[in-house]
């Protein structure tokens, strides 16, 4: 039974269309990758599962529940964590006080608890000198810090938007089988966008591919590579 | 873009029908409204342009404008020039003022918060203000000059003919600075600059020289408002204070780097005080109205803005 | 962090020390002195000029050999405009300095900060400005060691009413039937506004207000639409010095000039008299250089502020933090003591010949019991100079009138 | 160690905020304005915090004056009562006008709440029956009848009241929400973060305390006029201080506006024409060659921490 899932979301800018009619459903414990050549509205269909854009039509399910019209930080609090492409360290917090804000807000916890289990989690995840300022942590730390944070608000559905740009190979791989043992550990719902096909090929379960705003293929990631419709996506040729 | 566009309709809008309406029950209140406007637009687009390319919100923007007019005043004085002549040198020599006070002070706040940028140029005011009190006593001076009091006779209506000079500066200021920022070299660098400073360093711009001239521009504007400015009106140390603030809430309401819409939301102001102050005991009310629609025209322009996004 | 936070405080201690010396230490202050504290605006003309002939005043009577063979001391404190600087200064006075008298004054809104604390040390107190009657209220009555130079607001009110109808008595073509008063929209214009409204009410009155040149305002051309629409007798404007020009100017542009034009602005701008703008303007004051040639005082005074600061004073509050310090010290000489009653009660029996022109005495107003001056006078620019042409006795010019058309100058 | 020096930093707060009590009246009234500055430079500082621009300050002290002034003649309040209605009542007014207002960023944001205080002033200038009109409005009395002693132990209370809520508010959920809001509201938003709600409270409970300080500013001078009461200077002081001390600290804002304060009345004493000039230049000199305040100064010197570029510093 699917924890997430999308009916025909569309949303226009003007006269464009960025996300036209999209279903999408996401399991506990399955990671699910989103690709697309730039501009397929990869991004802005994440933001709408997170609240920062009203659709201009369709609806979103959480748990069976309608959450389309719930405000972000709601969203965050019933469990939808996420990552930026353009990573958003809040650089006059430190480390462990960047990762606090969820285990506060999202969970309600008090200062001393959100600290305590914000140090927790920080060691699961491999980072240590929890008082640093952010501006004082290399790539690889700064990314942990930003699936941290978005563990913090114990999530039930994840979705991380380009975790592994700007990470050499050696890190990607760390990256990677961090995020599945915390999607088994959690049993999370997982959806990850990416440029690397190589990460998709290893991470994800299934695969959805967006070109123009509209899902043109899904399904496994060795099936959907063959498809020529994705092929000429990428290829530039259009649909 | 299409939300400038229904603020530019709405502001058009607003000023025809206030037109029309002053000009079936008050003809004088439109002409002293649209002088009015011309005087605040004339003193708003210097600030405009620093706010748009150099992104310093200058607090002492009016007390600038004020050590103009005492300029002005001092050449006028001592050469017995008249002051729309000795505009000239003023001009010159607030370029050079503007420069160093750029050069000086405030170049070295343009990567601290904005913040620390207000209180700069608010302490440069006080020193500019305090310095001409201690100079020049608190006592206000005046320039006489005769065409200042020219008029006009239509109707039944009389009004001052000269007044309208101010709204010819608003104009000259607008269209110079426009085709300057257009056409010129300096000028699409400033634009450049302005629009995005980290990106025009990389195209070989010197974005520090750039800010200085922006400045020193807005500058020796000041300079040529100062000379205008004393014809009309006096001058005492603190003069410029309610100016700056008139200006800077002319540019928020504008929105930031649109010159343009500077003159449009004066002419809004300009009129809509002086129909209120046309109202036996409107007087009093008159800074309501024009706060008011300060607060009336971001509110709008941020709805206009958020409407479909969050 | 924690060391960020010891030195934060070890600088606060570095800060506040000196200021603990400097208030706790009293400043030395030789028993032989007798001590005015004064407090003024010092950043505007007329306290940097009233605060300026008080020390005038202090000169010359230690040239003269003093006070009781002491010698005389004036303290100045910057008031700064504000309410809180201003109680702070007398706090100082009264404590730091040990003054002996309270002297200065200008600005309502700064005295009513500053009455609560006069009124706890009650020291005799000499005040030459805040005309407000709401500063009148505040200090309330019985409170014999106040003694106020300057008229109230409506002491002033009723001294134009009875200088208006004596000049209409006495120059028949004079007409003041109707008026229009044009005033800033602030607390020095509107109280004259509602004065005159209710002491000229058998007479046609009608006004509206302007924001002022000082507030950032300049634009008179509604004002004067509306004033000239109205067609007065007698045309008055309550605003500032910075108004005074564009004023007329606009007047001019607007082609508007009533029989009588009246400004009642508390100063006039540098070099008004020289504007051809000026002449016949009739204006209301305390004090002009012309009197200079009706009284010795004034003349001996004006003198002495030119020898010693290079310039004529250009706002009566010089001649009054003048006769401020002067109606003390003959007090205290006519008294033979510093000692608070017998001071009170010099002064209450006191007739000072002011260089105002007024032999100045008190008596009660309202709500205090003395109250030194109650009259301004009426003036009139005439070729660049404000000539007296009320009241009688001191006049030294007849009225221009009616005010010369614009066309005609 | 840290016990002992929380210990001493206790003593040296509550002796200096005592010692105007032993150094006479003079002391206190000047102590007691700068007092008045200090509480309006945290407040102000606390919004800040959150990257939210007040210009609005006076505009809520001279509120908060008229409403107790107002109070204490029309309905015969006791003078304290009045100050906790002040406080209730700006508090309100702002929540409501936050409902708006904080709907619009950065300079917008400014703007609107410099315009707003500027409506305040004239409505109240303009509603002469009731406010008094331009002339202002007396008390019939001044709080503890004008004592200085009392007097000052009542803003010594206030004040050491705004520090400690001050310094609570730096501990609390609030300090991550409102710096988070600061530094990205997008991520923040992402973390659960109501940001409007935050800000909404943030804004009503800063200004409430502004209108407190101006309900007591009119209690101890017993007047309020629309000129001294919304005076720009409640606005611009307290930033200047803030700014001279060091942004988004508790003890920036108290070192500034005791520093400021003191030197202001300093100046005056040894250049009585024209110490405003230095005191301009003093802040022009301060925000070049002390960007980050004197606590962010101090903090450099003190640990040779260069990292945070905003010179923030946890006390």
């Amino acid at each position: 039974m699917s924890i997430l899932q999308t009916k025909k979301l569309t949303i226009k800018f003007g006269g464009l269309t960025a996300v036209n009619e999209v279903d999408f459903s996401l399991e506990s414990g399955h990671i699910v990758g989103i690709i697309g050549p730039n501009g397929a509205g990869k991004t802005t269909f994440i933001n709408l599962i997170a609240g920062l854009h009203t659709p201009t039509s369709g609806s979103v399910f959480l748990d069976g529940e309608d959450i389309t019209a719930m405000k972000p930080h709601k969203r965050a609090r019933i469990g939808i964590g996420r990552t930026f492409q353009l990573i958003h360290p809040l650089e006059n917090l430190s480390l462990v006080e960047n990762v606090m804000n969820g285990f506060l807000f999202a969970q309600d916890f008090s200062v001393p608890k959100a600290r305590k289990a914000a140090v927790l989690l920080c060691e699961e995840l491999g980072l240590s000198r929890l008082e640093r300022p952010t501006s004082q942590m290399n790539i690889l730390e700064i990314k942990k810090m930003e699936l941290a944070k978005a563990l913090a608000v114990n999530p039930k559905i994840l979705f991380l938007d380009e975790m592994m740009a700007g990470l050499n190979s050696d890190e990607s791989l760390e990256m990677i089988s961090l995020v599945q043992k915390v999607t088994r550990s959690k049993n999370l719902a997982v959806g990850v966008v990416e440029h690397v096909m190589g990460v998709i090929k290893q991470l994800t379960h299934s695969v959805v591919v967006l070109d123009g705003g509209e899902v043109i293929a899904q399904g496994k990631y060795e099936d959907v590579v063959k498809n020529e419709r994705v092929q000429s996506a990428y290829l530039g040729g259009g649909a | 873009m299409r939300q400038n566009k229904a603020v530019i309709g709405s502001a058009v809008g607003f000023i025809g029908v206030m037109i029309i309406i002053l000009l079936i029950a008050k003809p004088s209140a439109l002409i002293f409204g649209i002088q009015r406007a011309g005087l605040y637009a004339a003193i708003a687009l210097p600030m405009a342009l620093v706010l748009g390319i150099v992104h310093i919100v200058n607090l002492a923007h009016g007390e600038m404008m004020m050590i103009a007019a005492y300029l002005t005043y001092s050449i006028c004085v001592a050469f017995g020039l008249d002051p729309l002549v000795a505009m000239v040198p003023t001009a010159v020599i607030m370029f050079f003022v503007g420069m160093l006070l750029f050069r000086f002070t405030i170049r070295y706040a343009l990567k601290a918060p904005e913040l620390n940028q207000l209180i700069l140029t608010f302490g440069l005011a006080m020193v500019l203000s305090q310095g001409i009190n201690l100079l020049a006593t608190s006592q206000p001076r005046k320039l006489s000059v005769d065409y200042v009091t020219s008029s006009a006779t239509i109707g039944n209506v009389s009004f001052g003919t000269y007044d309208f000079i101010f709204l010819a500066v608003a104009v000259i200021f607008l269209t110079g600075l426009m085709l300057f920022l257009k056409k010129t070299r300096l000028g699409k660098a400033a634009m450049a600059v302005g629009q995005n400073p980290v990106g025009a360093q990389f195209v070989g711009i010197n974005v520090i020289s750039t800010y200085t001239i922006i400045f020193a521009i807005a500058s020796a504007m000041l300079g040529i408002m100062g000379a205008f400015f004393i014809t009309k009106m006096s001058i005492f140390p603190t003069v410029g204070g309610a100016y700056t603030m008139k200006s800077f809430c002319l540019v928020a309401m504008a929105g930031i780097g649109n010159l343009p819409m500077v003159l449009l939301s004066s002419l809004v102001l300009g009129i809509s005080e002086s129909a209120v102050q046309s109202i036996p005991g409107g007087t009093g009310w008159s800074p309501l109205v024009f706060f008011g629609l300060i607060i009336a025209v971001i509110l709008f322009r941020s709805y206009a803005k958020t409407a479909g996004v969050k | 962090m924690k060391g960020r936070l010891l030195f934060a405080c070890a600088l606060l201690l570095i800060i506040a020390a000196p200021a603990l010396i400097m208030a706790s230490g009293a400043a030395d202050s030789e028993a032989d002195t007798i001590k005015f504290g004064g407090v003024w605006p010092l950043g505007d003309i007329t306290g940097e000029q009233g605060s300026k002939a008080a020390q005038l005043a202090i000169d010359e009577i230690n040239a003269n050999g003093g006070l009781l063979g002491r010698t005389v001391e004036l303290v100045i404190i910057d008031s700064e405009f504000s309410p809180e600087k201003g109680a702070s200064a007398i706090e100082r006075l009264a404590n730091i300095d040990k003054v002996d008298f309270f002297v200065g004054g200008m600005a309502s809104g700064v005295h009513l900060g500053q009455i609560p604390i006069m009124k706890k040390y009650q020291k005799v107190t000499m005040w030459t400005g805040a005309a407000s009657h709401l500063a009148e209220a505040a200090v309330g009555p019985d409170q014999d060691w106040y003694f106020h130079l300057h008229p109230w607001d409506y002491n002033q009110g009723a001294s134009y009413v009875t200088g208006w109808n004596a000049i209409a008595e006495k120059y028949d073509e004079i007409s003041i039937d109707r008026w229009f008063l044009a005033y800033e929209e602030g607390p020095f214009g509107s109280s004259s506004f509602e004065a005159t409204k209710m002491l000229f009410s058998d007479l046609e009155v009608d006004g509206e207000a302007f924001q002022t040149a000082a507030a950032g305002g300049g634009d008179y051309s509604a004002v004067i639409e509306r004033a000239k629409k109205y067609n007065p007798d007698v045309f008055i404007w309550a605003g500032y010095d910075a108004d005074a020009l564009p004023l007329m100017e606009q007047s001019k542009t607007l082609n508007f000039s009533p029989a009588l034009y009246v400004g009642a602005p508390p100063g006039w701008p540098a070099d008004f008299g020289n504007s051809p703008l000026a002449e016949n303007v009739t204006l209301y004051g305390m004090w002009a250089p012309a009197i200079n040639a009706v009284s010795d005082v004034s003349k001996r005074f004006s003198d002495g502020y030119v020898a010693k600061y290079g310039a004529l004073p250009a706002t009566y509050f010089a001649p009054l933090g003048y006769t401020a310090i002067m109606i003390l010290a003959e007090a205290v000489e006519a008294a033979g003591t510093v000692e608070k009653d017998a001071v009170i009660a010099a002064l209450e029996a006191i007739k000072y010949e002011s260089p105002l022109g007024e032999i100045i005495s008190f008596e009660p107003s309202n709500v205090i019991s003395h109250q030194g001056i109650k009259n301004q006078k009426i003036l009139q620019w005439q070729n660049g100079r404000q000539e007296v042409i009320w009241p009688f006795e001191f006049a030294t010019a007849e009225p221009v009138y009616p005010f010369t058309p614009w066309g005609e100058r | 160690m840290k016990k002992t020096l929380n210990r001493t930093f206790l003593i040296i707060g509550v002796l200096l905020l005592a010692a105007p009590l032993f150094m006479g009246p003079y002391a206190q009234s000047v102590a007691r304005s700068v007092l008045m500055y200090l509480m309006l430079a945290i407040s102000w500082n606390m919004l800040v915090s959150s990257g939210q621009l007040s210009f609005g300050i006076a505009g809520f002290f001279g509120l908060g004056g008229y409403a107790s002034t107002l109070a204490i003649v029309y309905l015969g309040m006791p003078p304290i009562l009045s100050l906790v209605f002040a406080f209730i009542l700006v508090g309100a007014a702002a929540w409501l006008l936050g409902l708006v207002a904080l709907r619009l960023r950065g300079m917008y944001f400014a703007i609107s709440t410099l315009a707003l205080a500027e409506i305040f002033r004239v409505i109240i200038h303009n509603w002469h029956g009731f406010t008094g009109g331009p002339n202002g409005k007396l008390l019939p009395k001044l709080i503890f009848d004008g004592a200085s002693v009392p007097t000052y132990l009542l803003m010594a209370v206030l004040a050491a009241g705004t520090i400690a809520f001050s310094m609570w508010f730096r501990r609390s959920k609030f300090h991550f929400a409102v710096t988070s809001i600061r530094d990205n509201e997008i991520a923040a938003m992402s973390t659960g973060i109501n940001i409007y709600k935050t800000l909404l409270m943030v804004f009503a409970v800063t200004s409430a305390v502004q209108g407190l300080v101006g309900a007591s500013f009119a209690n101890m001078y017993g007047f309020v006029t629309p000129e001294s009461s919304f005076n720009m200077n409640y606005t611009l002081l307290p930033l200047a201080m803030t700014l001279l001390g060091g942004l988004y600290t508790t003890w920036g804002p108290v070192l500034g506006a005791v520093l400021l304060g003191i030197v202001g009345e300093y100046l005056k004493l040894y250049i009585p024409y024209g110490h405003l000039i230095v005191y301009g230049i003093i802040i022009v000199l301060v925000i070049l060659f002390m960007p980050n305040g004197i606590v962010g100064l101090s903090g450099k010197l003190l640990n040779g921490f260069e990292a945070r570029k905003k010179g923030e510093v946890q006390l």
